[in-house]
């Protein structure tokens, strides 16, 4: 690899030119992640309304547990925030506590997603039900198989840090799986506007 | 550089063969020998834009002779108009980037106008109402249902010279293509969907028609003839099927869905009283039937075979 | 006894000479192969040398040469079908097997051959023309490539386990959905796709932030070699365009293997999604093969009109126009999708607007020749032959992009001709020119140029005799992906034919080259082979694997060209450092080799062998995760040794 | 780098709030709110792309170091091509006049939400 051009200050992240580049190269690929989500977003609204003899969205869509839902993992993108903050000042063990606080958070939220897709299969609701329904689960469970993944990540890492504490290469890795898991906010609030809160108006 | 003169040769062959073709006026290239009002707009814009092509493509065949045979590399060349660090002129960049804008500007403007024309029955017969005709495909077959006149046929289309036809479109199963091209160009008939599609035929005579979207094995021999008659000849023969013809039973037409190739038919009642393929209550009508007679592709031997007369 | 039923059934596709002869063939290749490695003791080579190597000059080579056997794979699939075609009535082929052909011929040519073949051009030079060791991320690089290769093994497999796809390369829904197309045939297509898919993004990306952050120190974006530029650009364009890909084709194989209802006739699915999104994707895609071979023709024509570049900038705007424009003209495959008036009249005027970018490269390179010295070298042959063919294909998409007329074309033979006047002039002469023109850097010794001379005019020739023609069968009426012909098309397909059979001896004379010049080419005895301008001719011939002992300072455009006039090179003895350089690593290919097998379970809908095969590529994720193996440094001395041996030639 | 110093850096909290708000409000907007749906839809998708600015610029600090324009380009340009895809999709696959597009009596609920996903 050409001129390690390694720097002493700022976020222990970027101090190496490795870091930077894994850093930028994670961003190109949120964008390429923007493009997936927006593929299936894409059919999803194409597919609206064609539910064939299933139960329509608004029967089955609950204002409360999208809500709980949302907020978990707003929180969680918060406290991951706060987290990659710790990091920052040094503090490695703010930044257990604080990963594990916004893991916690992200396993709630995918119970309550399991327990949303079980009940909508008791309801008469699952994937090969009708093209709208598939589109629904595979949107949303895609998300949530980011969400798992996201997880599993993240405990890789934390294990690693047990093992060799805060490093330019812990470090980075920390703050991408944190750029994930923002991301993955991100697109919660798409799904939560253009799926629950537009299934349940129309 | 024997070469380069064979190879200039070569090039500047090939577009003055196609012109020649062009304008002795070939008679093979139906496209180009339109029978109808709708492929006669169509040979028009394709004329006017092989015309404009013809003189791009002449353009930069001129210039592209010109640097090779001028700039090689040969002894004794004059040194003077070797040039190594030139490397640009704003005032041609800009000029080959306008004239280009405008040529696509003078192809979009016949483009637009010709597509939304396309999109209604044609002027040329706007006196008499069109014809309406449901165009049906299943794998591998042509259902043609006359609703006015109620018949149907299968694999053959009779039409009434000088009046619009209004196919409606649709499918039972796989996506295919109706294409009579010297009528005119095609469109897609969808399950579950209807699309229409308008044509005229001006001038009598048996004209080829087909599915052109591949659809599978069948697909080489999802083909139709279309017989143009004038309106006389047209009634009579719609009279003729409606007292010989032997009436299409639900029964009958399911068993006609099935994939497979099948012969010309005619009955004297559509289909369309069971089931209509281009609503979403039809799209799934032959998949109920006959999901499992898919399993076995067609092995087709090379040669004209049930499409044919 | 029923397990050998199946096998005999289902599993091997049986029942055709034509397949017993392949698969006879695979079993006596695959026995020689295994016969010579042992023999020669090969294996621990073929071990450490390529199949663990992150180098991406290897990884380049190793794409180039997969991709000149799915060339090979594709171009008998073609001359199958032009067999098939020349005469009516014609009974080689039965309707099923054409339509497996043309099927796997169109997505080997575009997905198997065209990207690998430019990925691997890209793999080998860009970081040497850029000043860099290696790639951004070398690991990601020996991923991408086995994720292509297993990919490609995949889908080839379909030929003799299973039975081919037959749905074209487009593969519409319904037609292939599982209720009309059951069986593990149309699998191949998705899962191989989907393999090799993954590797491109990750490709992309890694292309990206190498041009990005990897450079020589001066040399700046609006300094880059244009071939570089192109890379950039394509780069951009994969990375935004094959997730729609991943994405349809996950949905469909969710149709087929899981029962879901995107594309399909029942529960109100909808097919013309499948077409929608294949185009977002596929349209974008004919870009992706075209850029890059348009970096090639600039660096080839600049270096042999011996003239800098003509318009250095309009070439990058004008490319940065064709990437913009490329997401939004998709709609143009499905004119006759009867969307109406305004849809297709803007997917008209966007998809004709393309032409005005595209014209401004085409006369910047009139004007790189104009005031030039032209040589002739094949690399050159091959650039010059494409300017001509490659505008007849353009203008012809110019005039299907009119979509009223394009009712006319659509689906005929007129649109054949098209795609493969850009595809072969455009993507296949670009990269015929890109291998021999930098083939003395790769391997240390030119083609040779008589031989290449008589297969560029075999194969220029064939071309156009081969598909001119097929504009008139257009015309004609004779549709595409018809397994036979009427007797009135016959004069002109009997010439199609003729062509390909020139191809096909010009593509032979091509291969018979490469083993020509192996054994009696004069070796190269310095690295720059043709006076080049880039950077990568800076380098000894064979390149050290770490590319450069000394990095160049870049003072402006055409580095190279400036350090030749100031006298300097890229070994400077005062200055060597150590460098530090990537560990080799066997996951990559372990990993896809897991990969395999997960995509052979859910071809198959084996779903315990699919998730077996998930574990272990997630195993080699976590291994990987937990490596911390951050290289090794080549010391000063090993590096004044290697160059003092790669330079002894030059003075 | 005075930021760094506390243990909850203000913009955090600031962001967390932010999209707090804008969550309620566009739930209200939707089930509270008695507004034309062609309204609703539009308010709360502008509240979404509200809520992910916050995010990639307050917590994923998207335009940090010497690469944030290029991080910003590339983001840009996903959206851009989102935007294609969906509206785009929409826009093809709604085809207006000929076609029956499915969906029986919720039709007419669908060619609502085709005009406005067209943001
Ligand atoms: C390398 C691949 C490649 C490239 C570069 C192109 C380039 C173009 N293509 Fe092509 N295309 C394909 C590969 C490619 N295509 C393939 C594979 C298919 C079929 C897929 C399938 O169905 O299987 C296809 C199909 C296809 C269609 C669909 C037709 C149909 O299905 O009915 C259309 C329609 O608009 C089209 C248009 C164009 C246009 C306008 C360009 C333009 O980019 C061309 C621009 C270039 C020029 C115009 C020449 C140089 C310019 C000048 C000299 C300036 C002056 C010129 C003018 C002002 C006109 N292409
Ligand atoms: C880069 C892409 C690419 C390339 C290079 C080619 C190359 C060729 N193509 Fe291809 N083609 C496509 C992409 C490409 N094609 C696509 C995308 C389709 C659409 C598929 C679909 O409809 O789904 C298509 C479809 C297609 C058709 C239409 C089929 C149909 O619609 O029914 C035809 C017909 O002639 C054809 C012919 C050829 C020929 C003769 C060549 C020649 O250039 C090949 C040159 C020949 C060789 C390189 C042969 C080398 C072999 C030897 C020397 C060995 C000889 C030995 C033995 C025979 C044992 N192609
Ligand atoms: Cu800031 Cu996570
Ligand atoms: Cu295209």
């Amino acid at each position: 690899m050409s001129a390690h051009t390694d720097i002493s200050t700022g976020p222990l992240e970027y101090r190496t030119q490795e870091g930077r580049m894994n850093i930028l190269g994670f961003w190109i690929f949120l964008g390429a992640e923007v493009v997936l989500f927006s593929t299936l977003f894409a059919t999803y609204a194409v597919l609206f309304g064609r539910t064939a003899d299933a139960p329509v969205p608004a029967d089955l869509f609950e204002m409360p547990m999208v809500l709980i839902m949302t907020f978990l993992l707003l929180t969680s993108s918060f406290t991951c925030g706060i987290a990659i903050h710790h990091m920052r000042r040094g503090s490695l063990k703010g930044l257990f506590v604080w990963l594990g606080i916004t893991l916690a958070l992200g396993l709630g939220f995918l119970g309550f997603e399991i327990y949303e897709f079980v009940h909508y299969a008791h309801e008469g609701a699952s994937l090969p039900s009708s093209a709208f329904w598939s589109a629904f689960f595979v949107l949303t469970g895609t998300h949530g198989l980011h969400v798992l993944l996201g997880i599993s990540w993240a405990v890789l890492i934390l294990i690693q840090l047990r093992q060799r504490g805060l490093t330019p290469v812990t470090s980075r890795k920390v703050f991408i799986v944190g750029l994930y898991w923002h991301f993955l906010d991100v697109i919660w609030i798409f799904i939560f506007t253009s799926v629950y809160l537009i299934g349940m108006v129309v | 550089m024997k070469n380069i003169y064979l190879r200039v040769k070569l090039w500047a062959a090939l577009p003055a063969l196609s012109l020649l073709l062009l304008v002795s006026g070939c008679g093979e290239l139906t496209v180009l020998d339109p029978k109808g009002p709708v492929g006669e707009s169509q040979k028009d814009l394709i004329i006017f834009s092989i015309i404009l092509m013809l003189i791009i493509v002449a353009v930069v065949f001129i210039a592209f002779t010109y640097m090779i045979v001028k700039y090689r590399d040969r002894p004794g060349r004059d040194e003077k108009d070797y040039d190594p660090d030139h490397h640009g002129n704003t005032t041609l960049e800009i000029v080959w980037t306008v004239i280009p804008l405008i040529i696509v500007t003078a192809l979009s403007i016949p483009t637009v106008i010709t597509i939304y024309e396309l999109e209604e029955a044609p002027e040329a017969s706007s006196d008499k109402e069109p014809l309406v005709v449901y165009a049906t495909t299943a794998d591998w077959k042509w259902f043609f249902s006359y609703p006015e006149e109620n018949i149907e046929t299968v694999n053959y289309l009779h039409i009434p010279t000088d009046r619009a036809i209004e196919f409606r479109l649709s499918s039972a199963d796989s996506m295919a293509s109706l294409w009579i091209p010297a009528l005119g160009g095609q469109k897609y008939n969808m399950a579950g969907m209807e699309n229409t599609l308008y044509l005229q035929a001006d001038e009598e005579g048996t004209y080829e028609g087909r599915n052109s979207n591949y659809n599978g094995s069948g697909f080489a021999e999802h083909t139709f003839e279309v017989h143009a008659e004038n309106e006389e000849d047209f009634e009579s023969w719609v009279e003729k099927v409606k007292n010989t013809a032997p009436e299409l039973t639900q029964e009958e037409y399911d068993s006609l869905l099935a994939p497979g190739l099948e012969e010309e038919l005619e009955f004297s009642s559509t289909h369309l009283d069971y089931v209509d393929h281009g609503t979403n209550e039809g799209r799934d009508y032959l998949i109920e039937r006959h999901k499992d007679a898919f399993e076995e592709p067609l092995h087709l031997k090379g040669g004209r075979g049930a499409g044919d007369e | 006894m029923e397990f050998i039923d199946f096998l005999l059934e289902d599993f091997f596709v049986t029942g055709q000479p034509l397949i017993y002869g392949a698969m006879v063939s695979i079993v006596l290749v695959s026995i020689a192969i295994v016969f010579v490695l042992s023999y020669f003791k090969k294996w621990g080579w073929l071990w450490r040398e390529w199949l663990t190597t992150v180098d991406h000059k290897k990884i380049g080579i190793m794409y180039i040469i997969a991709a000149l056997a799915m060339l090979f794979r594709g171009g008998v699939d073609a001359l199958l079908m032009r067999t098939q075609l020349t005469l009516p009535g014609m009974e080689f082929l039965d309707s099923q097997h054409y339509n497996e052909i043309f099927t796997t011929h169109g997505t080997i040519m575009i997905i198997f051959m065209a990207m690998p073949f430019l990925i691997g051009l890209m793999n080998y030079i860009v970081p040497l023309q850029i000043g860099a060791r290696d790639v951004a991320f070398p690991f990601l690089n020996a991923l991408s490539f086995w994720s292509f290769a297993f990919g490609a093994m995949i889908f080839n497999l379909s030929f003799v386990i299973g039975g081919s796809p037959d749905a074209g390369w487009t593969s519409y829904t319904p037609m292939a959905g599982a209720t009309l197309n059951p069986g593990p045939a149309q699998n191949y297509y998705l899962i191989g796709l989907q393999v090799s898919g993954i590797g491109t993004l990750a490709t992309g990306i890694n292309f990206i932030v190498t041009i990005l952050k990897m450079r020589a120190p001066g040399m700046k974006m609006m300094r880059l070699p244009i071939f570089t530029w192109s890379t950039f650009i394509t780069s951009i364009i994969i990375v935004f365009a094959f997730p729609i890909l991943t994405v349809a084709l996950a949905l469909m194989t969710i149709d087929r293997i899981f029962g879901s209802h995107f594309f399909t006739l029942t529960g109100e699915g909808m097919p013309m999604m499948w077409a929608n999104l294949f185009w977002l994707w596929g349209h974008p895609e004919v870009y992706i093969v075209i850029l890059p071979a348009f970096g090639i023709f600039s660096e080839i024509i600049s270096t042999f009109a011996r003239k800098q570049l003509f318009g250095y900038k309009a070439m990058v705007y004008s490319m940065v126009v064709i990437a913009g424009l490329s997401f939004v003209v998709w709609v143009h495959h499905f004119f006759t999708m009867g969307a109406g008036g305004a849809v297709n009249s803007f997917f008209s005027i966007t998809t004709m607007l393309i032409a005005v970018p595209t014209g401004v490269k085409i006369f910047n390179w009139l004007g790189t020749m104009y005031k030039g010295r032209i040589r002739f070298d094949t690399p050159m042959l091959w650039s010059l032959a494409f300017i001509p063919c490659f505008v007849i294909g353009g203008v012809t998409g110019v005039m299907l992009a009119m979509a009223a007329a394009d009712y006319q074309y659509h689906n005929t033979y007129f649109l054949v001709a098209h795609f493969h006047y850009v595809l072969i002039a455009g993507t296949v002469f670009g990269c015929f020119a890109g291998l021999t023109y930098w083939y003395p850097k790769m391997f240390g010794h030119k083609m040779n140029e008589k031989l290449g001379k008589i297969s560029f005019w075999f194969f220029v020739i064939g071309f156009n005799v081969c598909f001119f023609p097929m504009y008139f069968l257009g015309f004609a009426g004779m549709p595409r992906r018809t397994y036979t012909i009427e007797p009135e098309w016959m004069a002109l397909n009997v010439t199609a034919s003729i062509g390909a059979i020139l191809m096909a001896i010009g593509f032979a004379v091509f291969v018979y080259n490469i083993y020509y010049s192996f054994r009696y080419s004069q070796r190269e005895t310095h690295g720059d082979t043709w006076d080049g301008r880039a950077l990568e001719w800076a380098t000894t011939t064979p390149v050290p694997f770490y590319n450069f002992a000394t990095v160049p300072k870049i003072e402006g455009p055409e580095a190279y060209w400036r350090m030749k006039e100031n006298g300097r090179t890229t070994y400077e003895k005062e200055k060597v450092e150590p460098i530090h350089m990537p560990s080799d690593s066997g996951v990559p290919f372990v990993m896809m080799a897991f990969m395999f097998i997960a995509s052979f379970g859910l071809i198959w809908e084996w779903i315990g062998i699919a998730i077996a095969g998930l574990i272990g590529v997630l195993a080699c994720m976590v291994i990987r995760s937990f490596d911390y193996d951050d290289g090794f440094y080549v010391s000063v001395e090993e590096i004044k040794q290697t160059e003092k041996k790669a330079r002894e030639g030059e003075q | 780098m005075s930021e760094l110093t506390k243990r909850i850096p203000k913009q955090h909290v600031v962001g967390f709030v932010g999209s707090i708000i804008l969550t309620v409000a566009a739930a209200w907007a939707a089930v509270g709110s008695d507004l034309p749906t062609p309204w609703i839809i539009t308010s709360i998708m502008v509240l979404a792309v509200i809520q992910a600015f916050i995010q990639l610029f307050m917590f994923m600090h998207m335009t940090e170091t010497e690469s944030g324009g290029i991080q910003a380009g590339n983001m840009l340009y996903g959206f851009f091509v989102a935007v294609v895809i969906v509206a785009g999709s929409i826009w093809t696959m709604s085809f207006g006049y000929t076609h029956d597009h499915g969906g029986g009596s919720d039709n007419d609920n669908e060619t609502e939400e085709h005009e406005h996903m067209d943001h």
